[in-house]
């Protein structure tokens, strides 16, 4: 199976398949012998890349795996090429709509656009208060705000959709 | 049950506390105090009938509510508790009540005693102008400015004589809020309106005092600890120039830029304030070091969070230290301190754009072996709520020196694993790693020019191991579709069936 | 990447080391070579795929089987492991190849630096007969007996010389086996030969000696570090007589009865007899003693899984000295001891009936706070095998003084909560809470005496507890069957039911 | 609701109901109150006993709860009314009929009795090897032998019905 993962700026094509006891990975003319074992608790794996030895948090959530190892923290975006070709599919289809949802619970402390409003990538469209800190969330590109489905001075949940763009 | 076997020295006439906090301080209140022989009362909100605190405590009352100030910043309430549970003594930890003259006068008149310094003393240290006004008196150096509250008609003249840069800062100010640098004249009446507008705004106090803008300072603080009898120590220096918005990350001690000289002018400095105020008990007197140099900041009247820093270095348990001070016995000799320690506060944030993280803790392995010492009140199934302070745990480590303290304390950040929330932990490691603080030459500026991301190498591993677990996901959720599909049942959406194996695999008995 | 920080100051040419072992001890070795910057090579089994000395280790190699005999007692797979990864050293831990002359041999033979002594210096250690020899030769004083094999013919005037109670030893036993105690002449000769088969059956050698059997023994031993320039030091000694079954349960240092002077001579001859078979690295001389007089028992060539307590209190890292030693340094001046320190042992059993207990780990709470610190390979989702040795983990704590420490030790048992498996906590918080522990004034014997009998009003609220759980459970799987009766579906029994309902709970993200 | 307790020799019956936010318990004439939280993890609770705190590792499986607090570890075997009154009648039918367990996984290196054997209690019937150790395994009370499941060099799992009893 062919993955294309995706970190930061970056993007890299892996190829993986059973290879004896454990996998082969390919990208580009490296080819890595890994074993990978998953770990009493469910999320936590046995990393072997040709040897070297890494201790992995994963928690997959669809295309995104949220990554803790090496002592670092990575959100990278792996989709399969069946998932790619699906996704080219499906863009077509569904144009440019796009959703602001809260990032985290908290509290709406303003509402910085109403329906209709133009407007330019990092532009500030909602601020939210949590942990005593004011939290901006700001346009990923430029657009139109279609519908606002929050208010100033209401709490929201984790992941709550606050606004559809397009 | 606990106080089955009473020290037969000497023993303090405190016999119950009131652990007026939560988190990982109140734990460490508790601690020490189980150690003693002491009970404790835990008090919580709503949001904290199973935090840890409640649980390790001997006792615990309900003060309901969930914002602060329905509970541990209800200074009726909880003293209230204190007396109902008959506690002799009340501990305020760091925050809430802790630098509160009102709590600590509401402490006295109920004939309880307040493990901290008494209202005067806080209340004389919580005013930036006083504080200076005293430590001026005592001898102790300040910052070129002036200590009182600027009007405009001296203002450009105090400018000038003090020397650009200043900085202009509300008196009432703290963790950083309403400070503003001026680096030429014409700038400066224009910010001094803003300064005081903000100030007005933030604090409801719109004095604002001016001073020299110190070049690459360092925070270097004293630790102290005074008795009831005139006795005042102190326990060398923390070195917390590792900070963003004013909020310490790493803390370390000792300080790589101190000579001995200075040490020693610094600690007499710090023990003077204390006696200039009367002060019983432990305390902090933060300074500014730059160019050999050292500028009185402000005294914390409490126990601070980066204590354990000092702790591991003197061999010494500076709650006990409160506790038998606060039962009328002398401070202890210090010993000599040994090695280098290094504290990293772990706060549940996003360590890219430093947002909050909220959520459940589902998972944590924490660091053990030599030297590694942990501060937290997290478990397994918390719920990381918006209602208190982000910070989660506290790594401290010790080792025979600096270089060998930080490579111990990269190993331990690499243990700890927190899921649930994202955390600062990354941000620390590359602290570590950096060049500019493994030399020691570095100051307030280092988090601001640091380089967060991970190195190429990393990133490289990380794709890798993204998709290997994603090959391997596919491939389990592809023999368990196998395997419902002979057995004559629908195949569950694969990432829905994935789940469901986990789930029981990880409750199997 | 582990070496992007070397020491600039006289590196050791130790660049990579094979850890020749499993569990907590793989992982202590593990931890200070990451420090060192040094790569380390795990090996494991077929069990051990997923263990944390893999998964922390710079590299693994896998060796095969489950059995030690397949995997970390083969001398051939281990040391071809660690040619073929590149190693410069090998660290064998405690057990398995530790005391082995063939592995420490083979090492050499194939250029790789043996962490331990020379196979001359563990050939004759670990012949008790000779061990004895050469402590004579060298001064260290012994249990009056023979220090050679006893045959019939001398046996009854041997044992009259010596003065009954007299001790048979089997020449070639270790952790207590094949030891038989005789407290009259008539018994002598029966004895003799039980031992003697005893002694074939068990090592297939059936050499006896014989003792005088020590009244009220304390069994204290002294840490040695030696280095290949002819350097031996001593980091004071450790009290172990808390024993069963000569399996040691809970450590300490110092020991309480021990004065000054009879320390520094027990600290002198350990070092006399490392010197006596040119002893290189870490080594423990063990001794009894009993009513201030103390003898030679035997020595262990290699790090004792109680070496934490002499860390704690030296402040020292005693695996770093080993690596330091095996890349040809000198040893370190030894610190002055500072407070004091307890280990407690965490094994796999049944509290009550010692039995071992397998499973696996479903829940983990470890403890922290100051003075805390654990090495253990536990995680949670660990499977306990019937393969390996059943010791878990080993709490350690340090105090400023001994009633400190053990109250410390007392706080952190009751934080430590392993869930999957039974362990020994119970009986070693038994141990500390009793008053003959407290007292200092103890010997071997002393868990044979120790009631482990919870108090009674322990026993009360652990009652009202289980009542008051299953209440809570029954209810909600009350509540839960009429969810499910109203939304039409069938009711589910109620104990499967509840145990969905927590584990839909737990996997909640 | 009405439980019997025992622990070790002692037998304690407590009466729980709810009373207002938390639980009544009466044991005799004591009466305690009661407030009992379950911690996010699923086994643990935290339980206040008239302002005293508990925090309490609870693995019910069934009747007998396996609990760990104050630093203890304590088996409980609990029944309430109705498993009380079931059992007393299901005892009369059931007879004396019992049932010797593997108490760990390990190999059985000897078995000492055979079908038919009288054995006295506390006689050893069978001795398992787990962790290199030897358990004997021993008869509860005295009885005959009425069927062997195992024998001598085999492995067996952790409750595998080794011998059966009457």
């Amino acid at each position: 199976m062919k993955y294309i993962t995706k970190l930061g700026g970056e993007e890299r094509e892996f190829t993986i398949e059973r290879h004896g006891d454990g996998l082969r990975a390919r990208c580009g003319e490296t080819v890595y012998a890994l074993d990978l074992a998953l770990v009493g608790d469910g999320a936590t794996f046995s990393l072997l890349v040709d040897g070297r030895s890494y201790d992995v948090v994963a928690d997959v959530q669809r295309e995104q795996v949220l990554l803790q190892m090496l002592g670092e923290r990575f959100v990278v975006h792996v989709e399969d090429e069946r998932e790619r070709a699906a996704h080219a599919v499906a863009g077509h289809k569904q144009g440019g709509k796009r959703e602001l949802r809260a990032s985290m619970p908290g509290i709406v402390v303003d509402v910085k656009v109403e329906q209709g409003s133009e407007v330019a990538e990092g532009q500030t469209l909602v601020v939210l208060e949590a942990m005593k800190m004011q939290n901006p969330l700001t346009a990923e590109t430029a657009g139109k705000v279609t519908r606002v489905l929050c208010k100033k001075g209401e709490a929201v949940a984790a992941g709550a959709l606050l606004l559809e763009l397009e | 049950m606990l106080s089955r076997y009473p020290s037969t020295r000497n023993m303090p006439p405190i016999r119950r506390i009131l652990v007026a906090n939560r988190g990982e301080i109140a734990l460490r209140v508790i601690r020490t105090a189980q150690e003693m022989g002491i009970e404790t009362v835990a008090v919580y909100s709503d949001a904290d009938r199973t935090a840890l605190h409640v649980r390790r405590a001997s006792r615990a009352v309900h003060l309901g509510g969930n914002k602060p100030s329905e509970s541990y910043l209800d200074i009726e309430k909880v003293v209230a508790a204190a007396r109902a549970t008959g506690c002799d003594a009340l501990h305020p930890g760091y925050g809430f009540l802790s630098e509160n003259e009102d709590a600590a006068q509401a402490c006295i008149d109920a004939g309880i005693e307040f493990l901290g310094p008494n209202p005067k003393a806080i209340l004389l240290m919580g005013d930036k102008v006083e504080a200076r006004k005293i430590a001026m008196q005592a001898g102790v150096p300040l910052v070129p400015g002036l200590q009182e509250d600027v009007d405009e008609a001296h203002l450009v003249q105090a400018a000038k004589q003090v020397g650009y840069p200043v900085m202009l800062k509300a008196a009432a100010g703290g963790g950083g809020k309403g400070i503003r640098i001026v680096r030429e004249e014409k700038e400066l009446l224009e910010a001094f309106h803003m300064a005081r507008a903000e100030a007005k705004g933030a604090f409801g106090d719109d004095r604002v005092y001016l001073e020299k803008f110190v070049t690459r300072p360092r925070h270097v603080e004293i630790q102290i600890m005074a008795d009831k009898h005139g006795g005042v120590v102190f326990y060398g220096e923390r070195e917390c120039s590792v900070q963003r918005r004013h909020q310490k990350l790493v803390e370390e001690s000792p300080c790589a830029a101190l000579t001995p000289e200075v040490r020693a002018q610094m600690g007499k400095a710090a023990c003077d304030l204390a006696r200039a105020v009367n002060y019983v008990g432990a305390g902090t007197v933060e300074f500014l070091l730059s160019e050999g140099k050292f500028y009185f900041l402000e005294m914390n009247t409490r126990l601070q969070v980066e204590h354990p820093v000092t702790e591991m270095r003197f061999g010494v348990d500076l709650v006990r230290e409160q506790i038998r001070i606060g039962a009328g016995e002398r401070v202890s000799p210090v010993a000599e301190p040994r090695g280098h320690s290094i504290e990293v506060r772990v706060n549940a944030e996003d360590p890219d754009t430093y947002f909050p993280s909220l959520g459940r803790i589902t998972r944590l392995n924490l660091p053990g072996g030599p030297g590694v010492r942990l501060d937290s009140a997290l478990y397994r199934g918390l719920e990381v709520t918006p209602y208190y302070d982000s910070m989660l745990a506290k790594l401290v480590v010790h080792g025979e020196n600096r270089e060998q303290a930080i490579a111990r304390c990269e190993r331990a950040l690499r243990e700890l694993r927190i899921v649930g929330v994202s955390t600062s932990l990354p941000v620390a490691l590359r602290t570590l790693q950096s060049d500019e603080f493994r030399s020691g030459d570095y100051d307030t500026g280092i988090l601001e020019r640091l380089d967060r991301k991970p190195p190429a190498a990393r990133r490289e591993l990380a794709m890798l191991a993204a998709a290997a677990t994603r090959f391997l996901f596919a491939e389990r959720a592809g023999a368990r579709a196998a395997e419902s599909t002979a057995t004559g049942r629908d195949a569950a959406p694969r990432w829905a069936t994935l789940g469901r194996i986990e789930r029981l695999r990880r409750s199997a008995p």
